[in-house]
């Protein structure tokens, strides 16, 4: 079969030997879970519990208002501790819930199954909303308001991304391999939610197995295709998919539903059929625990809200060489100051990243070799936005395009000046929005 | 015929048609502009050096007054012909009650706790995305000197303790700092203004406690001790209302357990 | 007026270094830079500035008061014009051999901005006196300036100053300091020693 | 063949500002910004093509017969002066648009030397009606190639950490210097 | 500040990606200098152990100017990129230069080629072709003053070049046979490095692998050298050489591989690597056949070093997605 691609990028060494075999374990129930109120893109929950309360596992403890926003639930059972405010791994200090767990896991009802082909449309959205579903893959967008493109603009061809193009990262992999039918089956309704004709399953070819696995597994349905793509990184970024499955452009600024896409990460996709047919809420996910600092990498099931430390140890504990502990993957993830951050619904993996590996070795000025823009999978010229930040030019800099930066880390990675460039163009992003306000 | 009279005919003759060409060029191609225009032009030297970056004196004018640039653009003029720009344009100086910088933390090396390493651009709002780089305080100063680099009057400076100093006589309280500083911690206030909380932190006691050793821990010493209620502590944190807080500034001083109401500057000074 | 506060001898010296016309002002670059090929040719240039200068601020200074402010230019320039052509016609005369090294560079003086800048600024504003001072403070900073250029030149890239030999034999002349890049060059050189001397200066 | 020598002698192999140290001033002073100096190298040469023509007929049909050569450059900078006013005036008319791109910059052309240049040029050189013509539009080019490509490199060394004392108007010497060294490989290929 | 607790690790924030690829800017100068070591080796057979002493007095006045303008402006030296620049420079010169000359060039490409823009990264053109201008305009006798190389037992003090044979009419190159052990093996006059077209392929090859250099201007800036060589060649072949003449003789191919092939003074964009070779392509012929000079290539280099920051700017990529206006 045809393996297609995006123009650009790069290709980082993997690490995914580390994890890709091992198969998906359940940890012991932690003692303490710490809830977010702000695991989605848009406004933080409200709490609608208080300390003192008694929950049980897949009770609403705090909802949002307005569109774009997600409900949270509690992840176990036991009694609410505090509400106060905790280090989150995206790096902020939002509102958390502390449950205390009971240790005995009880359901807040029979999550009995019903056949989702009699249930209408709005009900299948509404259903996604009320289990809390965001996207799994880091951003975290409310699925829902995904699944609900405005009606100008027709959804024809959905997308599973199954790239999982970030080092180090198993978990969509092993989730392909062993939850495939479920996969599947949530494909199936998010096709008949969106109305899509057909749906691509974009794998990486790194991950034959799971490639194998589903050709085999979708043969006898026409309008669900296997496309393997090339490994390279980003091609897990939305954009560079559709363009290298569909060769459609997403304008700037734009999102995929302008050329008539919806793209779905395989852990959301997994999430849906059971939130749809049996109404329980989103209160766990897969998350790789790996890197040279753990000692026994794995990948996970946890319950939203547990607390990286307890992963951690589950794997083996960290190595004394430890440097960095991240909550994503290697390119994109987030550096930690602590290990007590809890998991939240984005968090696909916890790397434990050593002296050595992450070394930064000494920063030269640019000298203009053009690798970054060679690599930039947005067409941008990074060195170029870089200097123009730096000298506060941002009219320029946003002229050529900064704001459409998706701060995937190629252009770092290979830039043998050892420019952050990454980080400047964060800065200088910021500081653009900043300009035009 | 006369070689004198000759030159001067033709000079003259070439001096009128063109002349003659211009006047009639003026009259029937004119085209009105922003009267202030011409006036900042006549202002200038109208020598259209171009030393100024703009093609030409017009186009100096045009940009002073839009206001692009200052008075200061043109090498060319002397003190007098500034003034007259400094008139057309309606620029004045206003006269107010000097205000200075002041910084609300005292979290430097000694006392900020340290949460972690880090590593990147050195600027306070590039390790302010990075969980506030080392220091474990989320309110106080990241101390990577984003105030001292936007200072255009060296009024600030970083001092040994990891912290920006403000020069009091120096500052002009132009706000650039105030402007930069991601953690907001740094105000301007009236110069003869001495008495301040200097912490941010509103977190409570004990949490507070554990990140900085001068962190205000909403112990309310400070709003039993003055009574005339120019301190409470509102969301973990004391603050000073100004209009209530006696000017006998000592007096609180020194009775707070962290330190950190302070005395800023000369009881004398303008 | 402020102006008068100022004693003559600033006046005359603001233009030496303060207002250096071509260090500072960027003023008259096009005769700095094509004549200055040795000592002798810049000072003759100066010298025709100078006298040039001297006398159309005389001239226009003397009548500041009669000339209608609408035709101020066109009056400047042909008073100028004027006596760059004198100039030029007893250079020719005179000394025929540097006139022909300057070439155009001498009826070029006509649109120095340097001398239109001074009738300008100052000259139609102020008294006789203080117009010839002031004329005299720029020329004299110019023909310096260009004395020098030309003498670092020179000696770059012939081996002399005013013709006298100054290097030793041994010495391989630099070619390219008579030639365009050398003037460039070195007047970009002058120029950031200026800037370097003057933060000097004022640091202490 | 013979326009197209002059043409390229103008433009490349005795460049009016690299060779001829004409029109320094604006090649400092407006060279800042790309655009700004793009549209100056216009102006630049839409005056000295027409300033080539008008000065060539002064020179030869009213002051070699009347043997009043010594009065060229009195005569010369009137004409000049007197008609870029009147372009100015003329453009700002009939177009907006240009006049704000060009016109703005026709002051600055009076006191150009590059357009006395030409005009003392074409004297010198005896050239012919259309020859001087052509010298005048080429020359504007060389110009233009000139502070074009200064202005580009100025916006790159904007973001340089050149040397403090070099900022501004020296390092735009010496980068002028090296394109003087540039330059001087088309030496002799006319 | 450094309290490390047993207990408890501290972890270093930074942004993302923490990943980064093992290259650094002194590996590639390193590799470059590499890549012509096969050069400078022919150079010290074809001319002698003078050859060699040129090349380190060019590479240490190149390190020690930098070293004190560094020093200077308080800053530190942290590449060897003026050690690259020195042996190209002394690549360029003609043998038999004197000592003194080697170093006024190699002062003037690191102070005014490159410090004086900020130094590496900074600098418009190429600061060794700069400096090997500057001596070319100062001492344009002494720079065209060939040598003899050593083994050609030959007693002219002047010798002529290829590329200055068929300028001056008196043709070094007469039969086939010159052609391979001539132009190729580099049998010839001319400056130290750039007789041996074969060794400089060598070296230029493997930093093309290496990704250290942009193939497209070697292949654009030789492609368009011949092209244009062979369009004259065929209109008259009386008057002009062939193109395999012009490909194989005077610094074309170290010109082509490794000075405009210098990341700093090149375009960054792909677009803009061609253009850059085909202007320097074009430029490198009409001096060779219509200038006063017998060779171009360095001209045609720094010239279009020149146009580099035009190129970039109007090459610029369109971005993902990006709307016209």
């Amino acid at each position: 079969m045809q393996v297609k691609t995006f123009k650009r990028g790069t290709h980082p060494p993997e690490f995914k030997e580390l994890a890709a075999d091992k198969k998906i374990e359940e940890i012991p129930l932690p003692e303490n879970v710490f809830i977010s109120l702000s695991q989605h893109i848009g406004a933080p929950c409200k709490p609608i519990v208080k300390p003192g309360d008694e929950v049980k596992t897949g009770q609403l403890i705090a909802e949002g208002e307005g569109f774009v926003t997600s409900q949270v639930h509690a992840s176990l059972s036991g009694k609410v501790k505090k509400i106060d405010k905790y280090p989150s791994p995206i790096g902020t200090k939002p509102t958390m819930i502390q449950i205390e767990s009971d240790g005995n896991d009880e359901p807040l009802q029979e999550w009995t199954e019903e056949d989702w082909h009699k249930l209408s449309i709005e009900e299948m959205k509404n259903r996604i909303a009320k289990a809390g579903i965001v996207g799994m893959g880091g951003a975290a967008f409310p699925t829902n308001v995904k699944l609900s493109p405005p009606e100008k603009k027709p959804i024809d061809t959905f997308i599973i991304n199954g790239c999982e193009c970030e080092p180090f990262l198993t978990a969509d992999h092993r989730m392909m391999l062993e939850n495939s039918d479920k996969l599947l089956e949530g494909t199936r309704i998010i096709m008949k939610i969106l109305g899509a004709k057909r749906t691509i399953i974009g794998i990486e070819e790194n991950k034959l197995d799971a490639i194998e696995l589903l050709n085999k597994k979708t043969a006898s349905e026409s309008n669900i295709s296997v496309q393997p793509v090339k490994t390279k990184y980003p091609q897990g970024a939305e954009k560079n998919l559709i363009d290298a499955l569909l060769k459609r452009k997403v304008p700037a600024g734009g999102l995929p539903m302008d050329v008539g896409v919806v793209v779905n990460n395989v852990g959301t996709a997994i999430a849906v059929p059971q939130a749809v047919k049996t109404k329980k809420p989103l209160i766990e996910r897969v998350v790789t625990v790996t890197g040279q600092g753990i000692k026994e990498p794995k990948n996970l099931r946890v319950r939203i809200g547990t607390p990286f430390k307890n992963l951690i140890e589950y794997c083996g504990g960290l190595t004394p060489d430890t440097k960095k502990i991240i909550n994503g993957g290697p390119m994109m993830g987030i550096a930690q100051y602590t290990i007590d951050v809890p998991v939240i619904k984005g968090t696909s993996g916890v790397l434990a990243l050593t002296e050595d590996i992450t070394q930064k070795a000494k920063e030269f000025t640019c000298i203009r070799c053009g690798s970054c823009v060679e690599t930039c999978p947005m067409g941008l010229v990074p060195t170029r936005l870089v200097r123009l930040i730096e000298f506060d030019k941002l009219n320029m800099a946003e002229e050529m395009g900064t704001m459409s930066c998706i701060e995937c880390g190629s252009c770092a990675y290979v830039c043998p000046s050892n420019i952050p460039l990454v980080q400047r163009i964060k800065v200088g992003k910021q500081l653009i929005n900043e300009k035009n306000n | 015929m006369n070689p004198i009279l000759l030159a001067a005919l033709s000079m003259g003759g070439i001096g009128l048609a063109f002349s003659i060409l211009l006047t009639i060029a003026n009259k029937k191609l004119k085209v009105e502009d922003d009267p202030k225009i011409a006036q900042v032009e006549d202002a200038l030297p109208g020598v259209n050096c171009g030393a100024c970056g703009y093609p030409g004196c017009a186009a100096c004018a045009e940009a002073l007054v839009k206001g692009d640039v200052g008075i200061s653009i043109c090498p060319v003029c002397d003190d007098d012909e500034r003034e007259e720009l400094a008139n057309i344009l309606g620029v004045e100086l206003g006269e107010g009650k000097r205000e200075v910088a002041v910084l609300f933390c005292q979290g430097g090396n000694d006392n900020a706790k340290v949460k972690a390493d880090y590593e990147g651009i050195s600027t306070c709002l590039a390790a302010s995305f990075q969980s506030g780089g080392e220091r474990a305080c989320d309110y106080g100063c990241i101390g990577k000197g984003d105030c001292v680099s936007v200072c255009d009057f060296d009024a600030i400076h970083m001092g040994e303790q990891g912290l920006p100093v403000i020069d009091r006589q120096k500052c002009t309280a132009c706000g650039a700092c105030v402007e930069a500083c991601p953690r907001d911690i740094i105000e301007l206030h009236p110069i003869d203004r001495h008495v301040f909380v200097l912490c941010k932190n509103e977190d409570k006691g004990a949490a507070a406690r554990k990140v900085c050793d001068r962190a205000c821990i909403a112990c309310k010493i400070c709003e039993k001790f003055d009574d005339s209620g120019g301190f409470h502590v509102d969301n973990f944190l004391a603050k000073v209302d100004y209009d209530k807080y006696d000017k006998d500034y000592e007096k609180p001083t020194g009775k707070c357990p962290t330190n950190v109401i302070q005395l800023v500057g000369e009881k004398d000074e303008e | 007026m402020a102006k008068n506060k100022i004693s003559l001898i600033k006046e005359f010296t603001k233009g030496l270094w303060d207002e250096n016309p071509v260090l500072v002002m960027l003023l008259g670059l096009c005769p700095t830079l094509a004549v200055t090929n040795s000592a002798i040719n810049g000072l003759s240039m100066g010298l025709a500035v100078l006298f040039t200068l001297t006398s159309s601020s005389i001239i226009i200074s003397t009548f500041r008061k009669i000339i209608p402010d609408e035709v101020r230019i066109p009056t400047f320039i042909v008073v100028i014009a004027t006596f760059v052509t004198i100039t030029d016609l007893t250079m020719a005369a005179k000394f025929p051999e540097i006139s022909k090294a300057l070439g155009p560079f001498i009826p070029l003086i006509v649109v120095n901005c340097i001398i239109l800048g001074r009738q300008e600024a100052f000259s139609s504003k102020n008294p006789v006196g203080r117009s010839i001072i002031d004329a005299l403070g720029m020329s004299v900073g110019f023909t310096l300036t260009l004395t020098l250029l030309g003498a670092i030149r020179e000696l770059l890239g012939a081996g002399t100053i005013f013709q006298i030999q100054i290097m030793p034999d041994s010495f391989a002349n630099w070619m390219v300091m008579i030639l365009p890049p050398g003037a460039f060059l070195t007047l970009g050189f002058m120029i950031a020693g200026y800037n370097w001397i003057n933060d000097k200066l004022k640091t202490q | 063949m013979e326009l197209f020598v002059i043409f390229l002698s103008a433009v490349f192999v005795n460049n009016y500002v690299l060779s001829r140290f004409l029109g320094i001033c604006p090649f400092v002073g407006v060279s800042k910004k790309l655009g700004p100096s793009i549209s100056m190298g216009m102006a630049t040469t839409f005056v000295m093509t027409i300033a080539a023509a008008v000065s060539w007929l002064i020179y030869y049909k009213i002051l070699i017969p009347n043997n009043l050569t010594f009065l060229k450059i009195v005569s010369f900078i009137l004409v000049i002066a007197s008609l870029v006013q009147f372009v100015e005036m003329f453009i700002k008319k009939i177009s907006r648009p240009l006049y704000n791109a060009l016109g703005i910059y026709l002051p600055l052309i009076t006191t150009n030397c590059a357009i006395m240049g030409v005009a003392l040029f074409l004297v010198d050189m005896e050239y012919n009606f259309i020859q001087s013509v052509i010298f005048g539009f080429s020359a504007g080019v060389g110009f233009t190639l000139a502070i074009v490509i200064m202005a580009g490199i100025r916006e790159k060394l904007e973001l340089a950490d050149v040397p403090e004392y070099f900022k501004g108007a020296p390092i735009t010497m010496i980068v002028a210097g090296c394109l003087a060294l540039a330059f001087s490989g088309f030496a002799g290929m006319i | 500040m450094a309290k490390k607790n047993s207990e408890e690790q501290r972890f270093t924030l930074s942004s993302s990606p923490h990943l980064s690829k093992e290259d650094d800017v002194n590996k590639i100068m390193n590799t470059v200098i590499m890549a012509l070591v096969p050069a400078i080796a022919f150079s010290v057979y074809h001319f002698g152990w003078d050859s060699l002493l040129t090349i380190m007095v060019a590479a240490g006045s190149c390190l020690a100017t930098e070293y004190l303008i560094k020093k200077m402006r308080k800053r530190e030296v942290t590449d060897t990129s003026s050690l690259l620049t020195g042996i190209l420079l002394a690549m360029t010169l003609p043998p038999g230069l004197g000592i003194g000359f080697v170093m006024l060039g190699s002062v003037f490409a690191i102070a005014i080629g490159k410090e004086i823009f900020g130094g590496l990264g900074y600098n418009i053109f190429n600061p060794a072709l700069l400096g090997r201008a500057f001596l070319q305009a100062s001492f344009p006798v002494k720079m065209t003053t060939w040598e003899a190389p050593q083994h050609l037992a030959m007693d002219a003090k002047s010798f002529a070049t290829p590329l200055g044979g068929y300028k001056f009419g008196e043709s070094v190159i007469q039969n086939a046979g010159d052609y391979i052990d001539g132009l190729i093996m580099g049998n010839v006059g001319g400056c130290i490095g750039e007789t041996s077209a074969i060794a400089i392929i060598l070296g230029g090859v493997f930093i093309l692998v290496k990704k250290y250099a942009d193939w497209r201007i070697p292949v654009s800036y030789l492609g368009t050298v011949f092209v244009l060589g062979g369009i004259f060649w065929l209109i008259s072949p009386a008057n002009y050489p062939d193109p395999i003449f012009h490909l194989f003789s005077g610094g074309l191919m170290i010109g082509a591989f490794f000075m405009a092939t210098d990341m700093v003074t090149s375009p960054v964009t792909p677009l803009g690597s061609w253009i850059f070779g085909i202007g320097a392509g074009v430029i490198v012929i009409l001096i060779r056949l219509f200038g006063g000079l017998p060779e171009g290539v360095m001209y045609s280099i720094i010239f279009m070093n020149a146009f580099v920051p035009l190129i970039d700017r109007y090459t610029r990529p369109k971005y993902f997605g990006e709307v016209k206006k």
